[in-house]
Order: C-alpha cells, then structure tokens, then sequence
C-alpha cells in the first residue's frame, strides 16, 4: 500500500505526470478572473474567498479521471485488483495521493493567489484552515465519481457531471467559512460542517468506489 | 495447489461465450488453451483470474494464487524498468527483482523507461513481472505475442522452471512455444445461442 | 376567454412551455415504444420461422 | 403470492398491459379536469393576481420531480438486494420523467419570479436545490446511457442514485445554511391555519393526483419499453451467436 | 477533409465523445461561482460577463487536449501524416471540429446560463457575438497549443500553460465588449479587434500546427 | 514503382540504431525485415513511411505510394468495423469497402463497436485498412500478432492477391508467415557506439 502510494506520487512527479497539473490549473483560473472582471479592487475583495475555492475545485475536478483511468488503460487495474492488497484500500491510497499532489499544494499555495485577488487580510488563515479541511472530501468524492467512469471511453465528461452536485455541500460550506472569516465573523460552524463532511467520506466513500471499480472491471 | 474447473461458463459484454468448460491442474502442469480468434480465450482467462463473475460453475483454487498477464502489459512509461518491476514486487510482498531481470535478460534495460522499449521489450518486462508476483498459478494471454526466438527461448525456459518448483500455468496462444504441455481446444465449448421462450429469459 | 390582466403572458407561457415539454415527454415515450416493439414483434417473428 | 413476483418481466407485462387503459383514462381526467379546473374557474389572489394559477402546474411538478427520484432510490435499493431486473428498468424509465418535471418546475418557478421577485433567478435555496437536483437527474440518466453492459449501467447507476440521494439531503441543508430565502413556505400542511384558501386548494389537489397519475402511467409504459428492448437485446445477440 | 470532419464530429458524438463536454464545464462554473462567491445579485451581475468568458475558455481550454491526443495515442495521426491529404488541412479541420463541438454549443447555452448570473439584459446580444467572433480562435489557437505538445504523455499541464498566455488577449476583447454592452457603451472596437484576432489565427496557425506535429511524430 | 533504399542510419529516441541499410523493392516482391527485439525494425519502416528523417543516405519511391500498419491500429473504439473502414477509405479516395471486409473476414462483424472486438479480431481490421488505402507498397509492423492460424493464411493470401497486382510490401516479424520471400536480417546493421573525441561530435 505505501509501495502503491509511492508509485503514484513518483509517477505524477515524472516528467507530464500531472503533478502542478491542479495547481497550474488553479492559477489560471485566478489570473484569468481579473481579465474577465476587470481590475477594480473591491470588486475583486469582494469574490476573493468564492474565487478561490472555486478555483481548488476546478482544480480538482479537472485532475480526476486521472486517478484511475490511466491505469485501466494500460491494464495495471487489472493487476491491482488481483493483487493481495484489498481494493478498498487502493481505492483509498489513490485517492490520498491525488490529495498530495492536488489539494496539499492547492492549500499551499491559495494565500499567494489570494493576494492577487486581494482577499482581505483576516481571511487568509481561514483559506488554509478550510482547503486543509475540505479538499480530502474533493478527492475522495471525486475518486467515486471515476471509479464509477473508469471503463468508459473518455468518461470525463460524464465525471465532471456526475461529480459536480457532489462538490456543492463543500464548495459552500468551504466558501463560506473564509468569507467569514474574512469579514471577522465566527467560522466554526461551517468548518465543522467541512470537517464531518470529510471524515464521512473518507470513511465510507472507499466501499462505493470498490464496488465500482470492481463492476466496471467484470 | 491444484486449479479445478468444472462446467464453467463465461460471458463478454453480457454475451455468453463459452459454456461448460472444464479442467484440473495440478502442480507442475502447464494447460496451453488453442482456439480461433474471437472464441473467448481471454474471457475464460479474465474469469479464471477473478475478474468477472463465472454464469454458472465453479473454480477452485487456492486463495491468492492466481498471477494474470492480459494483453496489455500494465507498464508505466515513465517509470524505468527497475521500477515497474520493483512495485509489482512490493505490492504482492516480495522484494528481489534480480531473478526477474536475469531470466528476461533485462539486466542491460534496468535503468531505461519503459517507454523507451521496443515492442518485445515491453513484452519481456511484462513476462518479467510474473516472477515478482511470487503466486504458483500463472494466467498468460498471448504472451510471446512480439518476441524474438531467443526472447521466447528465454520464456519457455521461464515457464519451465516455474514448474518445476510446483506451478502451474495457463497460456492462451495461437503459436507454437516449444516445450510440450497438454492443450485445450476451446471449439468444443463455444457457447450455444440459448433458447428464449418468454419473457422470463428476456435477460440473458 | 377569461382576463388573466397584466401577467397573461407569465401564466400562458407557463401552461404553454409545461403542455409542451409534457407533450414531447410523452411522444417520446410512445415513439419509441412503438419502435422497440416494432423491432421485437419482427425478431419474434423472425425466430419462430426459423426455429 | 409475494410481492416480488411483479419483478418477473412475464408477470409484469401482464400486469401492466391490464393496468394500463384504466390509468390512461384516469390520468386524463384528472389531469384536464384539474388545469381547466384551475386556469379557467379560479379567482386572482390577494398577491399574486392572475400568476397564481402557475401553482396548478408548478407545485404538482415539484413534488413529482422529488417523487419519483424518491422512487428510483427505492428501486434502485431493490435492484441491489434482491437483483431484480424490472425494478433496475423502472428506475430507468422514471429518470427522464422526473427530469422533465424538474425542468417544468424550474421553468415555470422562474416564470413566476420575474413578475413576483422582479427576476428570473434568485439564488434562493429552494430554487438552487432544484438545480442540483436537475443536475442529479442529468448525471444519472447520461452514466445510464454511456455504460453498454446492462446489467453494469444498473449497478452503477443504484451506486450513484445512493450516495447521490445523500448528497442532495446534504446540498439541501447546505443551501439553507448559505442564503435565506425569498421562497414560499409549505403551505400544503394538514394544519390548516397555513393553508391556501379552498378555492385555490380543492382545484390544486385534483392536478396533483393527476400528476401522480401521470407520472405512474409514464413510468409504466416506460418500463414496458426498457424490458422490450432488453428482449430484443437478447434476441439479437442469439442471431448473432447461432 | 470532410471525412475527417465527419469522423470527429460522430466520434465525439458518441456515448462519451466529448461533446458536450466543453458545454458540461461551461455550466459547471456558472453554476459554482454563485455557490463560491454568495448569492447577492447585485454581486453577480457585476462579474457576469467576466464569468461567462473565463468559463466559456477553461471549457475550450479543457477539451483542447482531445483535438489530436487520442489520434496519437492509437495511432491514427501517424496514418494521416501519410495520407493523402495535407497536415495543414488535417488541422484545420480538427480545430473547426472543435469548435462545432465547443464553441458553438457554449455560444448558444451562454444567454441560458447569464441568466444564472443575473446578466443586464442589454448584455445579451453582446454576449452572443462576442462569443461566435471569438471562440474559433480559442480553438484555432487551442490546436496550435495541442500540436505543440501531441507526443508528451500527460502534456495536459503543458498545454494549458502554454495556451494561456495566448488566450490572454481573446479574454480581454471579449469580456470587455459584454462588458460595454451590458452598461449601454459602444462595442465596436473590442469587437474588431476580436474579429481581428480571430481571423489571424484562423489563416497563421494551421502551418505553424502542423510544423509541430511534423516535429513531434518523429 | 519501385522502392531503393540506398546507405540508410536511422535513429530512435535521438540514439542511432541501424546504419548502411541499403535494398531494392520492386513490384510484385516483398521483403521480410527480421532482427531481435531492439534492433530497429519499427525505427526503419517508420522512416520508410515518411514518418522520421533519416540521418543519412536515401529513400527513393514513388510519392505517395507507401501504406503504414503499425503495432498500434489506428481503430476507433467507439466506431463500428465498417464506419473505421470507411473513414480511411474516404481519407484515401477509394470508396468501397467490400474487398477489405471480405478479404479478412470481417463482414458478419461490420457493425460491431470496434471496442467489442477481441485482439485478433482488431488486427484483422487494422490489416483490412491496407486494402482500402490503394497504396502500392505496404509497410508492415508485425501483422500477424494476435491472429490465429486461420487468419494468418488470411493475410497471406492478402499479401499474395497484393503483390499479383503489382504491389510490394516490406513486412517486419518475428514469426514464420507461411509464404516464402526475400528476407533482410538487420542484425549486421546495427548501429555502431560512437566515438566522442570532441565536443563537436557530442551532438549526436
Ligand atoms: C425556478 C424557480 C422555482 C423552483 C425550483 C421552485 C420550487 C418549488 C417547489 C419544490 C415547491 C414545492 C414545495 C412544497 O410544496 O413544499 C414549490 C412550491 C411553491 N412555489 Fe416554487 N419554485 C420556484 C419559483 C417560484 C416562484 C417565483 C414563486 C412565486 C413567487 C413560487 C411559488 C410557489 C408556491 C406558492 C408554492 C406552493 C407552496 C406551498 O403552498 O407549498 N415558486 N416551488
Ligand atoms: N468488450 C466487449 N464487449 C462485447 N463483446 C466483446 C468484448 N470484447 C470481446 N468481445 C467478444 O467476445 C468474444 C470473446 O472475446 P475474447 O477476447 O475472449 O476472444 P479471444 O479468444 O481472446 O480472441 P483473440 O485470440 O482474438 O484474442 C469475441 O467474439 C469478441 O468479439
Ligand atoms: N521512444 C524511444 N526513445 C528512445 N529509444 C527508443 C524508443 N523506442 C524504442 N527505442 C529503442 O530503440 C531501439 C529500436 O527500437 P525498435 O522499436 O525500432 O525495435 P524493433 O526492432 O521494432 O523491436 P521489436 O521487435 O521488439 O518491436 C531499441 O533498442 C529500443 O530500446
Ligand atoms: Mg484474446
Ligand atoms: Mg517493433
């Protein structure tokens, strides 16, 4: 399991492996966003903390049907679902190690991006605070959704369709934790909302997903 | 250790396929499965190895004993050859990968990635990692499809020692290996388009 | 005609828009009922000639 | 006899072929007799003036849009256990009815609110739950057309209508936590100090039950088509093996 | 050629082709900026324009990786490389194919969506020109992009940053014409220089893609 | 219609791998290209085809004249047998598509989805292009991988019927094809390490 961990993070360090692929993502998106909206700042202030997780998510969603496609294709899935380690727990591994190399570096590096959107100084501990807490959800949500598309042919569509309702509780719960935040009021309630909503589906997610994984196979 | 199949049926694409398919397989057996293209030699492959349901009879076989080579070799471009080879070692609990390098004569190739290989090169790799896997029963579709004489050579010699030591294996092939084992023509057992009366049989 | 006042165009394109997505709704389905069970009755036919 | 044996396909065309003519006539009825009902013999309200008779369609199509994703859960569940075919099919079947409902309700809600709320489109947590439940909608019956392997589509299909039922209860509280609404509340209750006035009441349960109606007559010719063409599936697969 | 065309369009047609993707993620992020930045219409209409066309581009910018990617991977581009017919021709031809799949279905969703967004009304039309003068050059210059990269595993990263930058002046134009559209001003010379763009990229970069892929079949 | 080949250095990946190749292909012959894994049989029918420059010497055929299969097939999953077919046949200004269905046996599957097909059965398919391509010489990666014994004398036949007509083909394969022609062993050609006295020369 650590040997399938490692594996996917080396793979995605590789040359093309995807790894920065969220972040770079998630940087266009807010480079873009002031292009599109005009450079007025409070304008800007004002759709910082949506912006931004917006942006994560994007990010996310756009990095998933890497999770388990790639390894389909070249029959490794095959090979892993045969081997002596239970599918649950690659299921598991895969999506930590989308986590690492999308939402760790997403929640590094959200405070640069958030000055360039000029998000007010009290929301930044926040952003961190509630990406840390919500993008393992992402992952984990988002590993579902492809191992539920992992045998079709270019399922990325039907991933980010089926995936997309599914982000809506974090997005809000998220967003609305740092726009608190950033206008000095309480934010535990959504965060603790973010943090249920993440255990739960870290716990119980994996099952889902194997099952999936395991019909698609079949 | 002992593989037993009896009247075993499979489907593809909810298709049936084959129908009533059965064997044994002892320790030291080798069973080559033979038949046109398109009969269902991978499918039956697939089932033996777990990965979709028989319709109907059974298979027995220890537990975790069954290594599957598909057509497709699950190799990581970017990972060099060391390392495809050193994961599947760790992911089924053994850690020396020198027998598999030498006995595919990939020693030279370690450090090269994988999508630097030439198509038989892949192909040894692929091969190469049934020795990782360190199960008894190996399942090989097509597996000299790509090689060169001596990289078969280099395989039957493979296969030989591994039942030697007590495995067995299963080769679906077209071609002929060079070294003796019993075979099975899958003809015989293609399945029978089946009758539908009503509709309680509309779902196949 | 009854005087539905200022908001005619609100309420009849409300009853317009849902009698028209219930009428593709149903034409749909009877369309392709119709087909499915075309195309059954002929392989049935077919299969009780040739056995 | 039991329940389960209206999941033998044989057994349920029979069923459903007798069942069928008298749900059509029911349907209808209803259905004419609640919109004539509602459009032409209803006075304006206090409020909304003559944008009230939008209730008649909207809210039969709101609950029936939740109904019948309700439905497929249940299907969907049995399909899982007890791995009958007809009930997979069924919740197939319901998909593209409740979709249109969805549409008819969002449509006709944001019909309504540019005349009450000055807009199309309010962010309002009862309309943005909608939303997502369309999109629930969209997900499930487009996984249901991409995967080729029936017996597959429907097992991940009860997967995705399961955690997406939970999903949407979860989205449903998020939603309230994040904006206050401008939505009516339930007015539908038993307890009739809330209630609508009878005049509006009486005409609005007859066009649900010819909702209901509708939506069971839909589902059941729909079903009947689904198991037909997974015969004909069969069939042709039968030709092409012999 | 019209074979060619004909192929993309049914392959993408079909069940997990693609189209529609691009429309997929237009909605999904008008959908999610009000979940991100709050329900306030006034906010909203504020950056509805600026929302609307960083969308419709990450829409184009997501799909890009498709126009020659699967063709190189099962290796139809090497056999249309030896086909009779000119690779500049071949490009063209997949990035009209992808904007008949993108660009135009995101022209045509995009009044839906603004409503969404709260959209002046008298954006609208804008909205829709700007948007039919300017997505062919996202694809066109979208292709240019994915040739550059057709042989790298995974160039998905690559690509999108290497295309940002070019989508950059795209953006500006566009956004800025609903923009002045929305709020009654003249429109006319971001929506020539719009044109402009477009009808350079759509004459240039054919060569310059094809060179590329040139380059990297070898 | 002839194809000379005359002092041809190829290189993979950067790295030379054969050098001085030279031969002469004129019309109604076929040549085997043989050679173990990695020695450079893709590399040369891949600079043949047009698809890589040479590093040296030349390549002299007629324009437009050479037809590529190679280890990949070039299949839509998603498109059915005949619609794949017909693609090509559109691209390649030959309209029918009949010959190549019924000369490799693929009419009863030309409205199978491509993905539907078994290994053999997609070779099949990606050899039935050739036909529709009309080119005079084809260059062939492998053909016969995945097909059983059946389709092998296919294909020869297919290849026979090809050369009767004034075609040529260059064929690369490990494997015994069951009709007899002229044979080119790469193995004398492969490219020699080379000397680095300088920098000028580090550039390979
Ligand atoms: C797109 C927008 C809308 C959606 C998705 C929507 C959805 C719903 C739903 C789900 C219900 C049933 C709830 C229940 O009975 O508990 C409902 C009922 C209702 N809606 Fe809407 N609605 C929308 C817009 C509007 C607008 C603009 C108005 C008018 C101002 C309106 C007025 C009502 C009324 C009066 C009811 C009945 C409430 C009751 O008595 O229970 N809706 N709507
Ligand atoms: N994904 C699929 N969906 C439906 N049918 C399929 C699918 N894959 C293969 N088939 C069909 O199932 C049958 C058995 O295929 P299988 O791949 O098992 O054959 P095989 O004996 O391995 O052939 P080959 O020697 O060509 O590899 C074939 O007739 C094939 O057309
Ligand atoms: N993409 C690549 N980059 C670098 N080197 C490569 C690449 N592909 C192949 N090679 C190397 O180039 C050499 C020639 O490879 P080529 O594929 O031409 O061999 P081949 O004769 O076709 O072998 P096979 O019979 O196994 O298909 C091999 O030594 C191989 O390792
Ligand atoms: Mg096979
Ligand atoms: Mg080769």
């Amino acid at each position: 399991m650590i040997a399938l961990l490692k594996r996917d993070l080396s793979l995605s360090i590789r040359a093309g492996g995807g790894f920065g692929l969220g972040l770079a993502f998630f940087l266009i998106v807010t480079i873009l966003v002031p292009f599109g909206v005009g450079p007025q700042s409070d304008t800007l202030r004002l759709i910082a903390p949506g912006i931004l997780w917006v942006g994560a998510l994007l990010a996310c969603l756009l990095s998933l049907d890497r999770i388990f496609a790639l390894d389909y294709e070249d029959g490794s899935l095959d090979l892993l679902a045969t081997a002596p380690i239970p599918l649950e727990a690659v299921v598991a591994m895969k999506a930590l190690a989308h986590w690492v190399t999308t939402g760790l570096p997403l929640t590094l590096a959200a405070p640069v991006l958030a000055v360039l959107l000029n998000l007010q100084g009290a929301g930044f501990g926040w952003l961190v605070l509630s990406l840390l807490l919500g993008t393992p959800a992402l992952s984990m949500i988002g590993a579902f959704g492809a191992a539920l598309t992992v045998g079709l042919k270019r399922g990325g569509l039907l991933l980010s369709l089926l995936v997309l309702p599914l982000y809506v509780p974090t997005l809000i719960f998220g967003a609305e934790s740092v726009r608190r935040g950033a206008q000095g009021m309480a934010t535990t309630t959504p965060l603790l909302l973010l943090a249920g909503l993440t255990l739960a589906s870290v716990a119980l997610l994996p099952f889902a997903a194997a099952a999936a994984i395991r019909v698609n196979l079949r | 250790m002992e593989l037993v199949v009896n009247n075993l049926s499979c489907a593809r694409g909810g298709v049936p396929v084959l129908e009533r398919v059965g064997f044994r397989l002892t320790a030291g057996q080798a069973l080559m499965l033979r038949g046109p293209n398109g009969i269902g030699k991978t499918t039956l492959l697939r089932t033996l190895a777990g990965l979709q349901p028989a319709l109907e009879g059974q298979i027995s076989s220890p537990p975790e004993s069954i290594a599957y080579a598909a057509h497709a070799d699950g190799l990581k471009a970017t990972l060099s050859v060391a390392e495809n080879l050193l994961f599947w070692a760790r992911i089924f609990d053994t850690n020396d990968i020198t027998p598999a390098l030498e006995g595919f004569d990939l020693v030279d190739l370690a450090g090269r990635q994988a999508q630097n290989l030439s198509a038989g090169q892949k192909r040894r790799l692929g091969l190469a990692r049934l020795l990782v896997t360190g199960r008894p029963i190996w399942m090989l579709d097509e597996p000299t499809v790509s090689l060169d004489t001596a990289s078969v050579a280099l395989f039957g010699r493979a296969v030989a020692a591994h039942l030697k030591t007590g495995g067995a294996a299963v080769i679906a092939t077209h071609i002929d290996l060079g070294f003796s084992a019993q075979s099975l023509d899958l003809t015989p057992f293609r399945a029978a388009p089946q009758k539908l009366n009503d509709f309680d049989e509309a779902f196949l | 005609m009854i005087d539905l006042g200022k908001y005619a165009a609100a309420v009849l394109s409300s009853y317009g828009i849902t009698l028209l997505l219930l009428a593709g709704l149903i034409a749909l389905t009877l369309i392709r009922g119709a087909r499915v069970r075309r195309h059954l009755d002929q392989l049935e036919a077919r299969r009780t000639r040739n056995g | 006899m039991s329940l389960w044996e209206y999941a033998n396909p044989q057994k349920f065309m029979r069923t459903s072929q007798m069942v069928l003519p008298v749900l059509t006539v029911l349907t209808v009825l209803c259905l004419t007799a609640g919109l004539l009902w509602g459009f032409f013999l209803t006075p304006e309200a206090v409020n909304f003036g003559s944008t009230v008779k939008i209730i008649y369609i909207h809210v039969p199509a709101a609950l029936m849009a939740i109904n019948a994703w309700l439905m497929m859960l249940v299907t969907s569940l049995i399909w899982l256990v007890r791995r009958h075919h007809v009930s997979a099919l069924a919740a197939r079947a319901a998909a593209p009815v409740g979709l249109t409902m969805t549409l008819i309700a969002l449509i006709t809600g944001a019909i309504w609110g540019q005349p009450m709320w000055g807009t199309y489109w309010a962010w309002d947590p009862r309309l943005t739950s909608f939303l997502i439940l369309f999109l629930f909608y969209l997900g499930y019956i487009a996984l249901w057309e991409a995967i080729e392997n029936p017996d597959a589509a429907a097992d991940l299909t009860s997967v995705l209508c399961l955690v997406g039922s939970v999903f949407a209860l979860l989205s449903r509280y998020a939603v309230n936590f994040w904006n206050q609404g401008l939505h009516q509340g339930a007015s539908l209750s038993l307890d009739k100090e809330e209630n609508v006035a009878d005049v509006f009441y009486l005409p609005l349960l007859v066009c649900i039950a010819g909702f209901v109606l509708l939506f069971i007559t839909l589902v059941l010719l729909r079903t009947r088509t689904e198991v037909r063409a997974r015969r004909v599936r069969a069939l042709i697969t039968r030709e092409r093996m012999a």
